[in-house]
């Protein structure tokens, strides 16, 4: 049972991180990236052509990954987003866009990268082993402590810049309400177009250290975006909190069910429950009503 | 009047585009071949290996001015044509392949769409070639396709039977892919492994395509303690995640799988924690592979630029088809003929190193008639970042 | 509204005349007949979920519909061997029943929350399938279908699906521009505005849901003989969202815009096989572009204009002409 | 003896650790066609009472009864056909339908016939239109609507919204109309026009409750005076009481004059 703990564990910090990325896209322009997945697939491959590849070390290949889809992000944001967000007459026309962006992205990495599937060589080899797992003991290689390492980094870094910087304290601002920000002279245009980019970071940052323990292929996104989204429904959309209380049910939800049912049963019972949770509180755990 | 204009504007929008959709192309001397399966989305890599093998295989011919057929030289055209795993996009896929007069196509590849095509080739009067192991596709009275490959139920009773006798394996724990063809392998390689005499410790298992970490689900499997996993219909790019987990997890036994895999893949993202897995391969492992194969495999470079062993299963289809063609041209044009020559078809098969090995349809055993592509039942290993041919076997005929 | 109403009125009518005498001059190629019947078959789908867009939610759960339609005609026409005439609307009829139990409980959902929780609806639905047992064969699916006209002709199967176009266009048109679309409308725009002029507001939405999951029910039966088998991934959340799109792109404001949205993204999808393994990637592009151009959808191609032009106001007497809130953008979810 | 018409006994509302309302009672009773009006300052918790009255909002604890029947938590919908309605501040639900289709919108609890019979159009059906748009009309007559029935209401200006939203209220046949800062927004001219057809509404024996800020028009037209203030109320009386009343003026207290219409 030790051993089904841990698996939940890592999986729990890995979505958390995903999860985040996405609500924080949510929270600041109301968007639902449903081409998270994809970011995410984006920097798997920045991590595989740069560390894998070309020889750069793993502590700068991950940074770049970050940087690229930030820049990624504030490009989508400012040539797609923000102008169907200005234009249209419904809100969900952004989530059209993002659906159109995922497509974009999927097929062009699709033509560049080519269909294989890619990994790359492990960051830190070895394994902490004990007892045997078929008699209850418990396993875990180095490669896995090191994503779950980075990973609650990665989270308690956003959650400090967030709560401590001022930029940070801006993106709570806008995310709160966007006019009464606007009237205390955060710069909202500024603001979205950081939220943006920290969102796609987040993703690629995501998809770099998990390229190095579970590969990555052009096709791998829409699975990424459909578990976050039950991520972030389950916190509550928006709320960082709930981003990642929702990563980390999802990952312990999905290790204890693998290991009492078959497959499939286990993601029938995780929606669902989402769905019955979800009408008991329609906000998720910590969300804002919607409107 | 601006109503009429809607009006013609509405009818210009569909009747336009279907214009150009119906325009015939025929040119002299074209033998054209169609492919049709997936080549967007999650499962890309499939479709795409069968694409990039039948236009290779048209290269290879093409550098040479054509293939001679009946003393007439023909230009190979590969149309391929992406059904994204849809049914529907298959079914008009293979109506626009056969309305363009196209008698052989290569594909889908999973019984869903394997299956939606299967009326509209019969009734076009073609022949398809699926990658997909639904025994109806190719039991009578189904009569046009061509199973492309070896299937799992094939080589299956034989991998199982390694194992045992050569392996010491006394038990076997089954997990499989959730997906129509994956669980069919499943259910057939329980019941093969149970003719065999060994113990069964996990047979419904399965995890959701798109699954990343294996660790839960291999978690449950080693806790049965087999000697052995079998990994059934298992996707190439989750096999190395698969052995690896299985082999965090501390399992010392047997891996394998029914399925052809990639070695680079393998090696990439398992390295060498996937030793000693056993999967299907073709014909590309350098111990048995011929000039012609190696060639080939240059060929695929220079198109797709990198080799993939998947494809080492996939080169046999349209080889056979145009070997067939050469021997009675009568059958460019009508497919009854083709399946007659079926019945007595043999070649050597170039793509082996001895020159022995016989190339022909076989597949009596298993559907009652000859409707598979008589592809030699190599089984690979893998060691040290590359395959190594465990051994080959024929198909049961 | 009348500009609006006469410019559906004329694409509606003119794209079910088109496809009436289409096959006098196509009739030959079963290949185009095939697109046409997918693009009549979508178009039954889409407009389901066109009319849950009316009410103001946007739904991306209609291919678990199209799923339950399509294994009830599965289950239906191998088990009890039902002529395909019964096992059609019975088939709309168990989609409907599902669609009003199920809506009667998440319509109270609103913005987000809705849409995705639909996604998680799509896969719990193929799951359920998936895990049915030997009733529903599990991922063997059901294979084998009857089709329900003998003869080789494609033309009884391309007349079928026109049919079932013609009926789900007049139910929606009928829904849509009579009292009952009216007050949809007016829960779209404010459910608290509705409530309180005596509408029992979850009674219609529980109705918008039945009849969208009906028609998705419909379109998932017919598809299920077309293609004479069903699987738990014939219908999945990528087609839920590919359905959804269909809607955006043609446009919300017309009835016309669902089925606009699923022949011209069905056609052009086509189109793009020239351009073999780029096809997809300029598919997304061209989608990328419309989304940018057209946010209103295909339907208000150059319709813009006009409208604005008319912003001139007429003589009211009195009171002075500060612009009123009418001309506040119609939002979904909005709430007071 | 008076009956009693519309009631709040004790009601509280929480949200969390706040109290927007705390043990308001508050009664509508007598003659059928009084004006009464709910006045407080910003954050009174005045829109709270209204949701709970109109079924919006369930209270915390308390009750509300119409003509003595307990509707404490009932659906807005079920309330308003027991002839309870609110009317909204944003109206306009659709900016291409006229004014007179939206008060025949509005009609929606006097149909005979059926949904279906209406999608499918029956005689039925045909016959509720044509009486409804009949009542419209009035309606529209009496909101001195008449002459922009026809006019879409994305080119009408603010205060005919307004007045139309009232109509919309109208076309349920209320018993009890309630209003919801009725005047917000408009230039002394339309307030004007405004207060005079809530006073003709309330002749035509329909009892109204108003919630507004604009003093000015609250004094014109109320027979009596309710004054919330941080959820409580303070006091009640006519509106000669209320303008004397020195907890009135001590929570008014530091906002202009003009507010209290003094």
């Amino acid at each position: 049972m030790l051993q089904v703990l841990i698996n939940g564990a890592l999986l729990g910090a890995v979505y958390a991180l995903i999860a985040l990325g996405l609500t924080m896209v949510f929270s600041i322009m109301r968007v639902v990236n449903f081409a998270h997945g994809q970011m995410y697939m984006l920097g798997g491959f920045v991590v595989y052509y740069l560390y894998g590849q070309y020889g750069l070390p793993f502590y700068l290949a991950l940074p770049a990954a970050g940087i690229v889809l930030g820049l990624i992000g504030v490009a989508f944001n400012r040539f797609f987003f923000q102008p169907v967000l200005a234009t249209s007459t419904r809100e969900e026309n952004s989530m059209l866009m993002a659906v159109g962006t995922a497509l974009l992205l999927e097929n062009l990495a699709l033509t560049l990268f080519g269909e294989k599937q890619r990994g790359v060589p492990e960051v830190v080899e070895g394994i902490f082993i004990w007892g045997d797992v078929a008699e209850g003991g418990v396993v875990l290689t180095y490669s896995n402590m090191l994503v779950m390492g980075v990973a609650v980094l990665a989270i308690v870094a956003l959650l400090g810049f967030v709560q401590y910087t001022r930029p940070g304290r801006a993106l709570r601002a806008v995310a709160q309400d966007k006019e009464a920000a606007c009237l205390q002279g955060v710069d909202v245009k500024t603001t979205t177009t950081l939220g943006f980019a920290i969102g796609a970071a987040l993703a690629g940052i995501a998809g770099g250290l998990l390229v190095t323990i579970y590969g990555v292929n052009a096709g791998v996104g829409s699975n990424i975006s459909t578990k976050a989204f039950i991520m972030v429904m389950i916190g509550g959309a928006g709320v960082t909190k709930g981003a990642i209380l929702g990563g980390l049910l999802l990952g312990f939800a999905e290790a204890i069910g693998y290991d009492i049912f078959p497959g499939s049963v286990t993601y029938l019972i995780i929606f669902v429950a989402m769905i019955i949770f979800l009408l008991f509180k329609p906000n998720g755990m910590f969300g804002k009503p919607w409107g | 009047m601006k109503n009429r204009s809607i009006l013609r504007c509405t009818l210009l929008a569909i009747a336009a585009p279907l214009a150009i959709l119906a325009a015939p192309v025929h040119a002299q001397d074209v033998l054209k071949i169609g492919v049709n399966g997936v080549m967007s989305g999650e499962a890309a890599s499939w479709g795409l290996v069968n694409k990039y093998c039948a236009e290779t295989t048209a290269d290879v011919y093409n550098a040479k001015g054509g293939v001679d057929i009946g003393g007439k030289k023909y230009k190979i055209e590969i149309v391929a044509l992406d059904d994204k795993n849809d049914p529907k996009l298959s079914v008009s896929n293979a109506e626009k392949l056969t309305s363009e007069g196209i008698k052989y196509i290569i594909g889908p590849n999973i019984d869903t769409t394997a299956l939606a095509v299967k009326p509209v080739v019969e009734r076009a009067k073609a022949m398809n070639f699926p990658y997909a192991f639904a025994k109806e596709l190719y039991s009578p009275p189904a009569n046009a396709s061509v199973l492309g490959m070896v299937a799992s139920y094939q080589v299956g009773p034989i991998m199982y039977d390694y194992l045992k006798t050569k392996k010491g394996v006394k038990s076997i724990a089954f997990l499989a892919r959730n997906e129509s063809d994956s669980k069919n392998q499943q259910q057939e390689g329980v019941e093969a492994a149970k003719k065999l005499g060994l113990t069964i410790t996990a047979d419904k298992d399965t995890y959701e395509p798109g699954t990343k970490d294996f660790m839960p689900v291999l978690t449950k499997i080693i806790k049965t303690k087999p000697d052995a996993i079998v990994l059934s219909g298992v996707a190439p790019a989750d096999a190395p995640l698969l052995n690896k987990a299985a082999r965090d997890l501390g399992f010392k036994g047997s891996l394998s799988t029914e399925t052809a895999q990639d070695s680079k893949i393998l090696a990439q993202v398992a390295g060498a924690k996937a030793n000693g897995f056993l999967s299907v391969g073709g014909a590309s492992t350098p111990e048995i592979q011929s000039d012609a194969m190696k060639a080939y495999i240059e060929a695929y470079k220079k198109r797709v630029g990198e080799w993939n062993d998947e494809a080492g299963t996939k080169v046999y289809a349209l080889e056979l088809i145009i070997a067939v063609l050469q021997k009675n041209p009568a059958a460019i044009n009508d497919v009854e003929v083709f399946k007659k020559e079926m019945e007595t078809f043999s070649m050597v098969n170039p793509f082996v190193k001895d020159g022995k090995t016989k190339l022909e349809f076989t597949g009596k055993a298993d559907f009652g008639r000859r409707s598979q592509v008589g592809v030699p039942l190599v089984v690979n290993e893998f060691q040290d970042k590359d395959f190594k041919t465990l051994f080959v076997g024929t198909i049961k005929n | 509204m009348n500009s609006l109403k006469k410019r559906d009125i004329y694409v509606s009518f003119s794209v079910l005349a088109i496809m009436l005498v289409l096959p006098l001059f196509i009739g030959q190629s079963r290949y185009l007949l095939s697109v046409l019947m997918n693009c009549a078959g979508l178009s039954v789908i889409a407009l389901g979920v066109w009319l849950i867009f009316s009410i103001g939610r946007g739904y991306i759960g209609q291919a678990g519909f199209a799923l339950i339609g399509g294994y009830t005609t599965g289950i239906l026409l191998t088990r009890y061997n039902l002529s395909y005439w019964v096992v059609l609307p019975l088939s709309a009829l168990s989609a409907a029943f599902f669609g009003a139990l199920i809506g009667s409980f998440i319509l109270k959902l609103r913005g987000i929350y809705f849409s995705m929780l639909t996604i998680s609806l799509t896969e719990a639905i193929r799951l359920a399938f998936l895990n049915g047992g030997s009733f529903t064969q599990g991922s063997k699916g059901i294979t084998g279908l009857p089709q329900p006209f003998s003869g080789d002709s494609p033309l009884p199967m391309y007349y079928l699906g026109l049919a079932l176009l013609a009926f789900a266009l007049l139910l929606i048109w009928r829904v849509h521009y009579s009292r009952v679309g009216r007050i949809f409308r007016a829960m779209r725009l404010n459910e608290d505005l509705a409530e309180s002029f005596g509408t029992d507001v979850w009674r219609y939405r529980v109705m918008a849901f039945a009849i969208a999951c009906g028609l998705g029910g419909l379109g998932g039966s017919y598809f299920t003989v077309f293609i004479q088998s069903v699987y738990p991934q014939s219908f999945t959340v990528e087609h839920s969202i590919y359905y959804m799109l269909y809607c955006f792109l043609g446009g919300l404001e017309y009835v016309s815009g669902a089925i606009v949205g699923a022949f011209v993204l069905t056609i052009l999808f086509e189109l793009l096989r020239e351009f073999q393994q780029y096809q997809t990637l300029i598919y997304g592009v061209l989608m990328i572009s419309v989304i940018l151009l057209l946010p209103n959808g295909l339907m208000a191609l150059g319709s813009s204009k006009s409208e604005g032009s008319k912003k001139a106001l007429p003589p009211i007497g009195g009171a002075d002409t500060t612009p009123g809130k009418a001309d506040a953008k119609p939002m979904i979810g909005r709430s007071s | 003896m008076s009956t009693s018409i519309l009631e709040a006994r004790n009601i509280t509302k929480r949200f969390g650790g706040l109290t927007a309302n705390e043990d308001v009672n508050l009664l509508l009773a007598g003659e059928a066609g009084q004006v009464v009006s709910v006045i407080g300052p910003n954050g009174a918790g005045k829109s709270t009472l209204f949701k709970m009255l109109s079924g919006f909002l369930k209270p915390s604890s308390g009750s509300v009864l119409l003509y003595g029947q307990e509707i404490t938590g009932m659906a807005p919908h079920r309330i308003a056909r027991l002839g309870l309605v609110r009317t909204f501040q944003e109206t306009t639900i659709f900016p291409d339908l006229t004014a007179m289709e939206h008060v025949s919108l509005a009609h929606q609890l006097h149909r005979q016939a059926n949904d279906l019979e209406v999608v499918l159009r029956m005689p039925r059906a045909r016959a509720d239109e044509a009486a409804l748009s009949a009542s419209a009309a009035e309606i529209l007559e009496l909101m001195e609507l008449s002459p922009v029935a026809d006019v879409a209401a994305r080119h009408l200006p603010q205060g005919y919204l307004r007045l139309l939203g009232i109509g919309m209220g109208l076309a349920t046949r209320p018993r009890v109309l309630l209003l919801d800062e009725p005047y917000a927004g408009l230039n002394p001219e339309e307030t004007n026009r405004a207060v005079m057809i809530t006073r003709k509404i309330a002749n035509s024996g329909i009892s109204v409750l108003l919630v507004e800020h604009d003093m000015k028009a609250v004094m014109a037209i109320s027979d009596f005076i309710h004054v919330l203030y941080f959820g409580k109320k303070i006091a009640e009386g006519t509106p000669e009481e209320i303008r004397n009343n020195p907890k009135v003026i001590e929570a008014y207290l530091g906002q202009e004059d003009k507010e209290l219409g003094l």
